[in-house]
């Protein structure tokens, strides 16, 4: 196997440890624990420090979220699965600031028993370690790899709430709540329009029709809602969006006439010409329901390699939700739309 | 009559259980692929090679870092799920035997529900969810069961190892449910569970070698 | 035909107009001016407007690259063609900042014609247009669409060091020789591993085999030097550095010792993972030819709408052009590992 | 004896070129697809369906503002490169008509060497690179010789129509060298231009027209 894959790797063994590599020369403020599958900030800081990770192959996350106002480290596995302990432990050794940790899962049972491991063995060491689960997905009740719904790109908006709220001094129980707050308020859903190549299988997961989507399909490719034909930009708008409403009010969340952060997200093939049709069709959509959109982002957030799709993720707002998603961040991949626009105007 | 498993003891079954994972590659991998995502016989022999590798150093160790070295070195070169179960089971067992020279009778059933429990706990599963417990509980309450009795080592080892691997067998007409979608859950129906019949290799393996072990 | 293709569209003939107001929804400093294809700053300034374009489907070039510290205006034609003049007149009106307009091209007849008619005609207005050619891409001599070197992702540092340069108060020709300075230094090549379906047509441009790739293919698809089995990404670093850097020789250019901004740039389906391992094995290269890598950006930024492969361009810096890089900016399309990172650090 | 077309007869003129254009689809396409992105005759349609819309309005303003307008149009509905060659040859035969009511001969000699030098210096190519210039410079030239030659208003139209579509059909030996790679240029060889083909249709049109309005 190896290269003969068509991708610009090495050895499909070693695609994390080199990513993550490549990705520190690319950030000076940035470093990688070497064999250890850590990204975390050069700048240390005394506060809270949060801590995400998770399978590789859904870049930029989560390394893409270490800096200032977002991850202290982000810690990876291999494609598509869980990091083991260790590599985690090296995570929260490295964002440990003395205040304690906030761990940032989504809800994936490998994460959930390794990233708890890992928090019950510096737990050993004396660090506060606390953590939280996201389960935006609102597609699928239980899944391939999760007991109970799955956790897929909103994730990167509780990286911003919980980082905004570390970084202006919160203590470990705040943070811990702004992110709990973040993700009460939060539902996302996706669809899929062709599979991804674990280099290590070196085929593709899955085989869609030619003309065919998947509705609510997963971000390693676990089955959705259904199959069904193409549909235009403004139809897929439309059946995300009314699930996740449906969802908002299945919990008792009022939506109209409130404010929300959207995150329009592509799944590494789709370009960004399509994400932006489909922001249109959104916020029209959203219009008419009386949702305010607050703030969009469009861009590749959370990838699944190189599959072609989008999510969608709200996150309804209020106003301490609004100040740490305005607070200033500067990290790699937090910025398409947004960053850029908006968080680094002073 | 009993027997005494020293910490080089516990290596050279770990030699042992390397060669027999790493013999049964095909059909592991089948296993997990029919029902799972089809890497846990490439995790696991991926961390038996290493612990073979180790194994010269192991030997030389407490019990007790014996234990806590395999259950680190199973974390994070197995990975997974599986490696944090085992790990954690590992590590969980090794408190048992702080300050033991070796692992009699009363020992072995200590750290096997020891395990037991560590794996029920962190992966938050009961038997009868088609997973690994369901050949390692069988082997535990088998234990039990005949410690009570008070049959001999020989049977008692012979009767805890034949519990492990009917409880892989029975396995074949569970439904999965931990980590597994629910819809998939009939995928499983027919089928081992790929972490069920890798414990029973590892408690087969290991009650044998206890087996030889016995003084008569 | 519609939206039958496998695209998150509506109808094909509306992409780009769509696309353009998706865009501007997702940011707030950012203007449509609809039917015209134009994104401008909303915020005018009194200073000499930087203006590009060409078709879309390299997106997020252009428009992505508009606003403070960049572009003041970008003109989107319809995929992979040209802007009219209409449009273009449009672009310079909305940049028009009353000191003068810098065009900035990738050479391709189509986009040379249409410009400078625009240029002509505004010309006629009382306006001062400049403008400037970018043709980095070394590959190959002449191209379906251009006489003389294709215009590549390089042009985004040319968008930057000229906007820079604009931004501090740099009168038109000022402007115009810093850029000129940069398309001096600049070269860029790229390979390409699939093909990519404009909307309108509907089926992909071209076909490679199941292992093949192609080494000097331009972002229209454009046939490149030769097609090879698929190769190591340390491979394909050193093919395509060798062909920059003995471009580099034959202008009679230093590179050994010197200091340069490289860019590691997707064509639209390559997973960030990807780039990032590419970077790796640029930077290893480059160090063992003494060249220092001052800035390397590693993203998305000139794409081929859903064509799997890569290009790298190196920049050649010296105190200005490195001042010039470094100033801040605020655009949607400049940032991935670079604008948050080091340019919105005040 | 002469011609003399109004603002409304060119108006008349568009209509048929429209026709022309619009009948001769696939043929068109085809030789774009060959030689070039396939876009030709979509891109040409286009542009002149929206002037056949226009054509009402057209015709109720001076010859002026009529070319004026068929430029603006053109270069950004047809838009490619075609686009705007056409837009900076109808702009720059607009100046030739300022204040004119009419084309006559002379007139019309003008406008189409204003169009062929506008063309020209646009594009930044010669007779014989396999473009519409191979048709439409053929046909000045024509119509320069024929001036001197002092023959009747009909046959000058003739043999302009004439040369204007040979000049097309002799593209079919040429290499193509201004919008397309180099290593593509024998690509062309066998085939005709598209554009110099287009060229062609709307000379023959023009002049046919012309010819009709010759007062014998
Ligand atoms: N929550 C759990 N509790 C106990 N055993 C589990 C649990 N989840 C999975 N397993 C066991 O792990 C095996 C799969 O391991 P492996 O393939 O290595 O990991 P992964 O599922 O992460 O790919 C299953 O066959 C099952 O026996
Ligand atoms: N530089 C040029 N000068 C004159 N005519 C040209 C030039 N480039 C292209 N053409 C003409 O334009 C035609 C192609 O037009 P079209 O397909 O509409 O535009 P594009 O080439 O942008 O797709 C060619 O067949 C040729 O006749
Ligand atoms: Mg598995
Ligand atoms: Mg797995
Ligand atoms: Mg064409
Ligand atoms: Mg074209």
């Amino acid at each position: 196997m190896g290269y003969k894959l068509k991708k610009i790797i090495n050895k499909a063994e070693n695609v994390v440890e080199e990513m993550l590599h490549g990705m520190a020369l690319a950030n000076p403020a940035l470093i990688h624990s070497e064999g250890l599958g850590v990204i975390s900030r050069k700048e240390k800081a005394s506060k809270v420090g949060v801590v995400s990770g998770g399978g590789s192959g859904h870049e930029p996350a989560h390394a893409g979220y270490v800096g200032k106002g977002m991850l202290d480290a982000a810690v990876a596995g291999n494609v598509f699965s869980s990091p083991d302990p260790e590599r985690i432990l090296e995570g929260i050794h490295q964002a440990n600031g003395g205040k304690g940790i906030l761990l940032v899962l989504k809800n994936y049972s490998g994460d959930f028993m390794n990233f708890t491991m890992a928090a019950d063995l510096s737990g050993m060491d004396g660090i506060d370690v606390e953590h939280v689960i996201v389960k935006d997905d609102v597609a699928v009740e239980d899944s391939t790899y999760s007991t109970g719904r799955r956790g897929i790109a909103g994730t990167v908006l509780v990286h911003k709430i919980a980082g905004a709220r570390a970084e202006e001094g919160g203590s470990l129980l705040e943070v811990k709540a702004a992110a709990e707050k973040a993700i009460q308020n939060l539902r996302s859903m996706g669809m899929s329009m062709s599979a991804c190549t674990i280099p290590m299988i070196g085929k593709p997961g899955f085989v869609l029709g030619e003309d065919e989507m998947e509705i609510g399909m997963g971000i390693h490719g676990e089955p959705g809602i259904n199959r069904t034909k193409i549909k235009s930009a403004k139809e897929i708008a439309k059946i995300l969006l009314d699930k996740i409403l449906d969802d908002y009010e299945a919990s008792g969340i009022e939506m109209k006439n409130s404010e929300v952060a959207l995150l329009v997200n592509g799944l590494g093939a789709t370009p960004l010409m399509e994400l932006y049709i489909l922001n249109g069709e959104v916020h029209a959509y959203l219009a008419e329901k009386g949702i305010r959109i607050y703030k969009s982002l469009v861009g590749n957030y959370m990838t699944a390699l190189e599959m072609a799709g989008c999510s969608l993720s709200l996150l309804k707002l209020d106003e301490e939700l609004k100040k740490l998603l305005d607070a200033p961040s500067e990290v790699p991949g937090f910025s398409v739309s947004y960053g850029a626009v908006k968080t680094c105007v002073k | 009559m009993g027997f005494q498993l020293t910490s080089k003891d516990y290596a050279e079954y770990i030699r042992l259980a390397y060669q027999k994972i790493h013999e049964n590659g095909d059909y592991i991998t089948s296993l997990d692929a029919a029902t799972g995502d089809g890497d846990h016989w490439a995790n696991l022999d991926s961390g038996f090679r290493r612990l073979n590798e180790m194994a010269g150093d192991l030997e030389t160790m407490s019990l007790f870092d014996e234990f806590r070295q395999i259950g680190r070195t199973m974390m994070s070169v197995i990975g997974g799920s599986s490696g944090v179960l085992y790990g954690s089971a590992y590590l969980e067992a090794a408190k048992i035997l702080e300050d033991k020279e070796t692992i009699a009778n009363r020992e072995l059933y200590q750290v096997l529900s020891a395990m037991l429990e560590a794996i029920m706990s962190r992966g938050n599963a009961k038997p009868g969810c088609k997973t690994m417990i369901d050949s390692l509980y069988p082997a535990v309450e088998c234990y039990k069961a005949c410690m009570a009795e008070g049959v001999s080592d020989t049977e008692l080892l012979e009767r805890v190892k034949q519990a492990a691997l009917d409880g892989a067998e029975n396995t074949r007409n569970m439904e999965a449910i931990k980590g597994r979608a629910s819809y998939q859950r009939e995928k499983g129906l027919g089928n081992l569970d790929p972490g069920a019949v890798t414990m029973s290799y590892q408690l087969e393996i290991l009650l044998n070698y206890a087996l030889g072990k016995v003084e008569r």
